[in-house]
C-alpha cells in the first residue's frame, strides 16, 4: 500500500535512490542539487550505506565508478558546472560499462550562470558531453512524483544495461514541494545486479553480446578481471584490433537500441484527436500539461507528449506524432535543443516551433497557449 | 604618545550600508554605541569616544566612520569654515 | 603509434621486476587478500602477471586515487594497490592530498622518472613529474612524499627498483597497514630509502563504519520502540473523497517576511491534514537585501499538474512591488488581500489588513507576516481549516515560538473575518 | 600611520554594488576592508591591481572592489591568475578564495601555483564551511562539528593550510583572523611585497551557518572566540609542520613515529598560529625568473650573432 507524503523534488530523488538500493554516494556541494547530498549524508549511514563528500566533481564521479565495481549501487548529484567536470570519468563509465547514476539538477548556464534558477540547457551535454560517439540513457522528471519513480527507474536501467544513467532534473522540480504517493518497498520493481554463473576462468566481464550485457561480477568474489578505458576485448584486455573494436561498438549500441521498448518512457495526454501537439519534458511539462487543460476548455484540440526518457530519443513515437498533427510546439528552457531533434524527425511533415527562454524565469501555460493560438492562426 | 581626546569625534553611521550586525556595538570599549529597537547602532555615549576605531575596523560594510574634528566633514569643522 | 605489445617487449624487464615484487608482497594463497591493482600505465603486463591472477583497473590518469576511494568503501577487505607515475602529481595531485588527509585505505606506488625512463624515454621526458623542459630551472619540484608526510599519511617510504628485497618488504609493509601509504620508487641511490614516516591514525572507512554503526543501532531501537511517525495520521494522508476544486494561492512579499515558511506550512496542512493533493513552489531572493519573495501554493482533490498560481484565488501582497506585479492576475471570483500599511493606495475590491503590524504586535518581528497571511487565507478560503494550519504551525516552528505565532495566526483570521463582515 | 576612514577606502569600491550580499556581520567585509586598506597604504593604483576570485561567498569580493577583477570558476582562481600574471607581469595580482574553493576543488591549482612560485598574493578565507551552498562540510571543518552534510558530526581530520604551504613550497605564509583587523592589514601588506606565491590564511566567521549549528550563532561572539582559538606561537605545531622529507636530503632518513610529540599534537584538534608563520627571504617569483631567463636567451642569441627571426 502506497503512502502519501509531501516532499521536495530533491528529497524525492534522495528517497528514490535509497528505495532503489543506492548504497554509495560521492558528491560535492552545488546549488540547486545540494539537498540531495544533505539528505543522503543523513540517510545513507542509517541504512548501512556510505556517503563521502569528495574534493571535487571529478573525484566524485571516479569514486562512484569504484564503488559500483565494488558491488554497491552508486550515485552522485550535481549541477551544470559540476556535470561538465564529470564528463571525463563519465566517458570512462560508459566505455567500461560500469552502472551508476549521475543526477544533474540543471540551472542557468553557461559557467556559473544563475545558480538558483532553473534551465534545461544540458540536454545536449547529457548526450554529447563526453568525447566519442556513445549511447547513453538520460531521464527527465516532470514532477516530484517523477523524481521518485524515475530515480528508481534510473538505477534499474543503470544495472540492467550496465551504463551510467543521467538523471536530468531541473531546479523547477527539484525545489518544488508536492504531495506524492510513495510505493511500499514490496510494490517497487527493483533490479538486483545478477551474479555470473560461469566459472571464473570462463567469465567474460565485457562479453560482446547483442542486445544485452554480461553480469558484472563484484571485485573480491573470485572473479578477477580487467577494467579499462581503452578499447578492450571481452575479457577487458586492451586491444587495437579493429574487428574487435567494431564488435564492441555493435554491442554497446545494441544493448540500448534493442531495448527501446523498455527504456523509452513517455506520457501521452489527449493526443488521439489532437491537431496540434506539445512536446515537453522536465519542469516545463507541468506548464504544458496545464496549457492542454485550458486549451481543451477553449475547444482547441491540443495534446501533450511528455518525454521522461530524453536519450535515447523516442524517435518512432515523435515521428508518428509529426504525421498526425499539423504543428508541434516544443516549450523548453533553452533555445531549442529538443526542438531540433523534433524538427529532424518531422522532416517537414508538421511545423515545429519552440517556446524558448533561459533567463531564469519559467515558461507559463499562458506563453505556451499564446504560441499555440498563433500557430492556429497560421494554419488554415 | 598621542593624547587621548574624549568627546570631540563625530560618529557617522550610514544606514544605507549598515546591516545591523552588532559588531560595532560589541567592540566599543567605551559604551559609546548602543542598539536601537531595530538593532541599528546609535551613539548615546558620544562624549566618551576616544577614536580607537574598533567599531570602524570591525564594520564589514563600510557603514560607520569616526570623524576627527579636523576632518573636513566633521560638523565642527564645517561650522568653523 | 606503437601497439601495446610492442611497447611491452621493449620494457618487459622493469615491469616484470615490479610485478614480481608485487606478487611476492601479496600474501600468496589467500584469495581474499589479493590486491586489486589500479593503474594508469597501459604498459603493465597484466595478462602475463607472474603470480596468481589479480584484478586490474586501468583507470583514467590521475583519477585512480578517487576511484580507489569508491572501491575502498565497497571492499573493506581487499588491499588496493595503485601504480602511478607523473599522473599522481599532476592530474591526481588534488585527489592525492585529500586521500592522504583522510587516510583513505590504499597503497600508492609512484614510479619516479628514472624508473619510468627505462620504460619509455621520450614520453617520460615530457611528463616527468618534477620538471617540464626549460621550466625545470625555475620551478620547484613537486614533492608528493613531502606532502603525504605533512598530511600524516599512514606511511611514507622510498624504495629502489634496484633493491628488490627491500622494495618487496616496503610494499608488503605498506599493504599491511590500514590507511593511506605511499612508496616512491626510484633508482637514484643517493636518496634516503626505507620508511620515511608513519602514523597510526585510523583508516577513513574504518572510522566511518564505526561511526555509522551507532547510527544504525539507534535507528533500530527507535524502530522497535515506537512508530517514529507521530507527525501525521497516515489515514488522513490519502486523498479525500470530497470534491475540492483547484485552489491557487499566492503570497508575495520580500525576504524576511516569512513567506517561504508560510507556503510550506499551507501546503503541508492541505496535503497532510486536509487530505488534498498539493504543490508548493517559491521564488526567493537574497534575504539580507530584502529581495522579492513569492510563494505559490496549489491544492485540490485532483492531482496538481501545474504548480503555478498564475491566476490566484487568493493573493496576499506584502509590498508595493508585488501589488503592481500580481494584482491584475487575481481571478474575478478571487480575493486580493493587501497589507494596507505597505502600499501607497489600496485597490478597490480588496481586503486591507495590517498584516505586518499584527505580526510585530504578536511576535515582535515582521518575520511572522507569513503566518498572519495564513490566517487571512483561512478566513477567505475553505479548502483548508484554521485548525489544520494551527496544527502545522505547532509542528513546524520551534516550540517556544508556537504560542505567539498561533496568536498571530488567529489574529489574522479574526481581523479578516471582521473586515469581510463589514463589507 | 593614521588609520583611514571608511570614506577614503570606499574610493576603492564600486558604490553601485554596495551594500554587499553577505550576511550581516560576515567577516568577509572586514577582510575586504583590510585588503583595500593595505593597497591604499602601499600606494598602489587601482589600475595596477587585479583581483581574481573563485566561487562562493568569498568569490563575490572581486565584484565589489574597483580593481581589474575576474570572478572565475570554482577553485580555478590560481590558474586564471597565473595566465594573467604572465601576460601582465607588472600587475599586482591578488587571488581571493574560500577554504573549499582553495583547498578542495582548487587544491591542485593551489599546490601547482606554490610549486611554481607564481607571483600571486593568495588570500584564503577560512570559515570552516561551504557558505553559499548552505553549510556543508569543507576540508577545514574541525572535527566533531556539525554541518548540513554531517548532522551526526564530522569525524574527518581537517586540512591544515600551513602544512600544505610548507610542503608545497610557498615562500610566505601568514595567518590572521578577522578579529585582529590591524594585524590583518599589515600581513596583507607584507604579502603584497613578496616576490612569489604569498599565502595568507584568514580565519573568518560564518555564524549564520557554521555558528548556528555549532553553538556560536552571534557574529561578535564567534569573532571574539578567534582570539582564543588562534595563538601567537605554537611550538608543537611548528615542529610538526617543519618536518619535511627533503628530496635532496644528504642521506639522512627522517623517521617519525606516532609516539613523538609532533604526532601527538596532530591528533589533538588543530590550534592555530597567528602572524607570519614562515617566510623565505630569498624568494624570487616565477614571472621574474621566467622573463629574466628569456632575457638571457635573447642576450645569448645576440652574442652568438644570431638575430631573432
Amino acid at each position: 500500500m502506497a503512502e502519501f507524503e509531501v516532499m521536495y523534488g530533491n528529497q524525492a530523488i534522495a528517497e528514490g535512490a535509497i528505495a532503489a538500493g543506492c548504497r554509495f554516494y560521492a558528491g560535492y556541494p552545488i546549488t540547486p542539487s545540494t539537498e540531495i547530498a544533505e539528505i543522503l549524508s543523513d540517510r545513507l549511514p542509517e541504512v548501512g550505506g556510505v556517503f563521502v563528500q569528495m574534493e571535487d566533481e571529478i573525484a566524485s564521479m571516479a569514486a562512484i565508478i569504484g564503488a559500483s565495481l565494488g558491488g554497491l549501487k552508486s550515485a552522485t548529484a550535481t549541477s551544470g558546472p559540476g556535470f561538465s567536470l564529470m564528463q571525463e570519468n563519465l566517458g570512462y563509465a560508459v566505455g567500461s560499462e560500469v552502472p551508476c547514476v549521475v543526477i544533474n539538477v540543471q540551472r542557468v548556464g553557461p559557467s556559473t550562470g544563475l545558480p538558483t534558477k532553473a534551465a534545461q540547457g544540458d540536454v545536449m551535454q547529457a548526450r554529447w558531453g563526453t568525447h566519442g560517439d556513445h549511447p547513453i540513457i538520460a531521464l527527465s522528471p516532470g514532477s516530484v512524483q517523477d523524481c521518485f519513480d524515475l530515480t528508481v527507474k534510473a538505477f534499474n536501467f543503470a544495472e540492467k544495461y550496465r551504463t551510467p544513467v543521467i538523471f536530468l532534473a531541473d531546479a523547477l522540480v527539484s525545489a518544488l514541494q508536492e504531495k506524492i504517493s510513495v510505493p511500499h518497498s514490496s510494490e517497487l520493481d527493483i533490479y538486483a545486479r545478477p551474479k555470473p554463473t560461469e566459472s571464473p576462468e570462463d567469465y567474460k566481464a565485457f562479453a560482446f553480446t547483442k542486445g544485452g550485457v554480461a553480469p558484472l561480477a563484484t571485485f573480491g568474489e573470485g572473479y578477477r578481471y580487467h577494467v579499462t578505458g581503452l578499447s578492450h576485448d571481452e575479457k577487458g584486455y586492451p586491444t587495437e584490433d579493429s574487428a574487435l573494436v567494431a564488435q564492441w561498438w555493435e554491442h554497446m549500441h545494441s544493448k540500448i537500441e534493442d531495448n527501446l521498448d523498455d527504456i523509452l518512457l513517455y506520457e501521452e495526454k489527449q493526443l488521439d484527436d489532437a491537431e496540434i501537439a506539445l512536446i515537453a519534458y522536465g519542469g516545463t511539462s507541468m506548464a504544458a500539461d496545464h496549457a492542454v487543460a485550458i486549451a481543451r476548455q477553449q475547444g482547441i484540440k491540443l495534446g501533450l507528449l511528455k518525454l521522461q526518457t530524453i536519450w535515447p530519443f523516442p524517435e518512432k513515437r515523435v515521428k508518428k506524432l509529426t504525421e498526425n498533427v499539423n504543428c508541434i510546439v516544443v516549450p523548453e528552457l533553452n533555445f531549442g535543443q529538443v526542438r531540433s531533434e523534433v524538427e529532424r524527425l518531422s522532416a517537414g511533415q508538421a511545423a515545429v516551433v519552440g517556446v524558448n527562454k533561459a533567463d531564469g524565469n519559467q515558461i507559463t501555460p499562458a506563453e505556451i497557449l499564446a504560441e499555440v493560438t498563433a500557430q492556429l492562426r497560421n494554419t488554415p | 604618545m598621542t593624547e587621548i581626546r574624549h568627546g570631540v569625534f563625530d560618529i557617522r553611521i550610514d544606514k544605507n550600508y549598515c546591516k545591523a550586525c552588532g559588531l560595532c556595538v560589541a567592540w566599543c570599549p567605551q559604551d559609546v554605541l548602543a542598539e536601537d529597537e531595530e538593532l541599528y547602532p546609535i551613539t548615546p555615549g558620544l562624549q566618551n569616544c576616544i577614536n580607537c576605531k574598533l567599531c570602524e575596523l570591525h564594520c564589514p560594510d563600510f557603514a560607520i566612520e569616526i570623524l576627527p574634528p579636523e576632518h573636513p566633514e566633521h560638523s565642527k569643522y564645517k561650522e568653523a569654515n | 603509434m606503437r601497439t601495446a605489445t610492442q611497447r611491452k617487449t621493449a620494457h618487459t624487464d622493469t615491469w616484470h621486476t615490479l610485478m614480481k615484487v608485487i606478487s611476492d608482497a601479496a600474501a600468496p594463497g589467500d584469495h581474499a587478500k589479493l590486491p586489486l591493482i589500479l593503474t594508469s600505465l597501459p604498459e603493465l603486463p597484466e595478462q602475463d602477471f607472474p603470480g596468481p591472477p589479480i584484478s586490474f583497473i586501468h583507470g583514467p590518469p590521475g583519477r585512480n586515487i578517487a576511484l580507489a576511494i569508491g572501491l575502498g568503501a565497497a571492499l573493506p577487505d581487499t588491499p588496493l594497490l595503485l601504480i602511478m607515475n607523473a599522473d599522481a602529481v599532476t592530474l591526481g595531485m588534488n585527489h592525492l592530498i585529500h586521500a592522504a588527509r583522510r587516510n583513505m585505505g590504499m597503497t600508492l606506488l609512484i614510479l619516479r622518472s628514472e624508473v619510468t625512463d627505462a620504460v619509455e624515454k621520450s614520453v617520460v621526458k615530457r611528463t616527468n613529474w618534477h620538471s617540464y623542459g626549460f621550466q625545470e630551472s625555475i620551478e620547484k619540484k613537486a614533492t608528493p612524499l613531502e606532502l603525504a608526510t605533512s598530511l600524516e599519511a599512514s606511511s611514507v617510504s622510498r624504495g629502489s627498483i634496484d633493491d628488490v628485497p627491500q622494495l618487496t618488504q616496503l610494499i608488503s609493509a605498506a599493504m599491511a597497514k590500514p590507511g593511506f601509504s605511499m612508496i616512491g620508487i626510484t633508482s637514484e641511490n643517493r636518496l634516503p630509502r626505507g620508511i620515511l614516516s608513519h602514523t597510526d591514525l585510523p583508516e577513513y572507512f574504518e572510522s566511518y563504519r564505526r561511526w555509522s554503526a551507532s547510527l544504525r543501532q539507534s535507528m533500530r531501537v527507535s524502530d522497535q520502540s515506537a512508530n517514529p511517525q507521530p507527525i501525521v495520521d497516515k489515514q488522513n494522508l490519502s486523498p479525500s473523497s470530497r470534491n475540492v476544486p483547484r485552489h491557487e494561492i499566492k503570497i508575495a512579499g520580500i525576504g524576511g517576511q516569512g513567506v517561504k515558511l508560510a507556503g510550506s506550512i499551507l501546503s503541508d496542512a492541505a496535503g497532510n491534514l486536509a487530505g488534498l493533493w498539493t504543490t508548493q513552489r517559491g521564488s526567493y531572493g537574497s534575504a539580507t537585501r530584502g529581495g522579492p519573495s513569492v510563494v505559490d501554493v496549489v491544492a485540490g482533490s485532483r492531482r496538481i499538474g501545474y504548480p503555478g498560481a498564475d491566476n490566484p484565488d487568493v493573493l496576499v501582497v506584502l509590498n508595493e512591488n508585488s501589488l503592481q506585479q500580481f494584482a491584475d492576475s487575481v481571478k474575478p471570483s478571487g480575493y486580493l488581500i493587501v497589507d494596507s500599511d505597505q502600499v501607497t493606495s489600496v485597490p478597490a475590491k480588496s481586503l486591507a489588513i495590517p498584516i505586518i503590524k499584527i505580526a510585530v504586535e504578536f511576535v515582535g518581528k515582521p518575520i511572522a507576516a507569513g503566518i498572519v497571511s495564513l490566517g487571512c487565507i483561512a478566513a477567505v478560503a475553505d479548502f483548508v481549516s484554521l485548525e489544520a494550519i494551527k496544527e502545522m504551525v505547532a509542528l513546524k516552528l520551534p516550540r517556544k515560538m508556537v504560542a505567539k505565532n498561533i496568536d498571530a495566526l488567529v489574529a489574522g483570521y479574526t481581523v479578516t473575518r471582521t473586515t469581510l463582515m463589514g463589507e | 600611520m593614521t588609520l583611514q576612514t571608511s570614506h577614503i577606502l570606499r574610493d576603492y569600491m564600486r558604490p553601485e554594488t554596495l551594500p554587499t550580499t553577505w550576511c550581516a556581520g560576515c567577516g568577509l567585509g572586514i577582510i575586504m576592508r583590510s585588503i583595500v586598506e593595505a593597497i591604499h597604504y602601499q600606494g598602489l593604483k587601482k589600475d595596477d591591481v587585479a583581483m581574481v576570485s573563485g566561487i562562493g561567498c568569498t568569490g563575490r569580493m572581486s565584484g565589489y572592489t574597483d580593481f581589474n577583477s575576474i570572478h572565475t570558476t570554482h577553485g580555478r582562481a590560481p590558474a586564471f591568475a597565473t595566465g594573467l600574471k604572465l601576460a601582465r607581469p607588472d600587475m599586482q595580482v591578488i587571488t581571493i578564495m574560500g577554504d573549499g574553493d582553495a583547498m578542495s576543488i582548487g587544491g591542485n591549482h593551489l599546490i601547482s601555483a606554490m610549486r611554481r612560485n607564481m607571483d600571486i598574493t593568495a588570500i584564503v578565507v577560512n570559515n570552516s564551511i561551504y557558505g553559499l551552498t548552505g553549510g556543508q562540510s569543507s576540508p577545514t571543518t574541525p572535527m566533531d562539528s556539525r554541518t548540513t552534510t554531517a548532522r551526526h558530526r564530522t569525524f574527518e581530520r581537517p586540512m591544515n593550510l600551513e602544512v600544505l604551504a610548507r610542503a608545497g613550497g610557498a615562500p610566505f605564509f601568514a595567518r590572521a583572523t578577522v578579529n585582529h583587523t590591524a594585524s590583518l592589514t599589515k600581513l596583507i601588506e607584507r604579502a603584497l611585497n613578496i616576490s612569489g606565491f604569498a599565502l595568507v590564511e584568514i580565519i573568518s566567521n560564518c555564524h549564520v551557518l557554521y555558528g548556528k549549528m555549532n553553538e556560536q550563532p552571534v557574529a561578535s561572539g564567534m569573532i571574539a572566540n578567534m582570539d582564543k582559538e588562534t595563538m601567537r606561537s605554537n611550538p608543537l605545531l611548528k615542529k610538526r609542520a617543519s618536518y619535511p622529507v627533503r628530496e635532496t636530503a644528504t642521506g639522512k632518513t627522517y623517521l617519525r613515529d606516532s609516539n613523538s610529540d609532533a604526532a601527538q599534537s596532530s591528533v589533538a584538534a588543530d590550534t592555530k598560529d597567528r602572524g607570519v608563520i614562515f617566510e623565505n627571504k630569498g624568494s624570487v617569483g616565477f614571472s621574474r625568473r621566467y622573463f629574466s631567463m628569456l632575457e638571457n636567451i635573447r642576450a645569448q642569441k645576440e652574442h652568438a650573432g644570431r638575430p631573432d627571426d
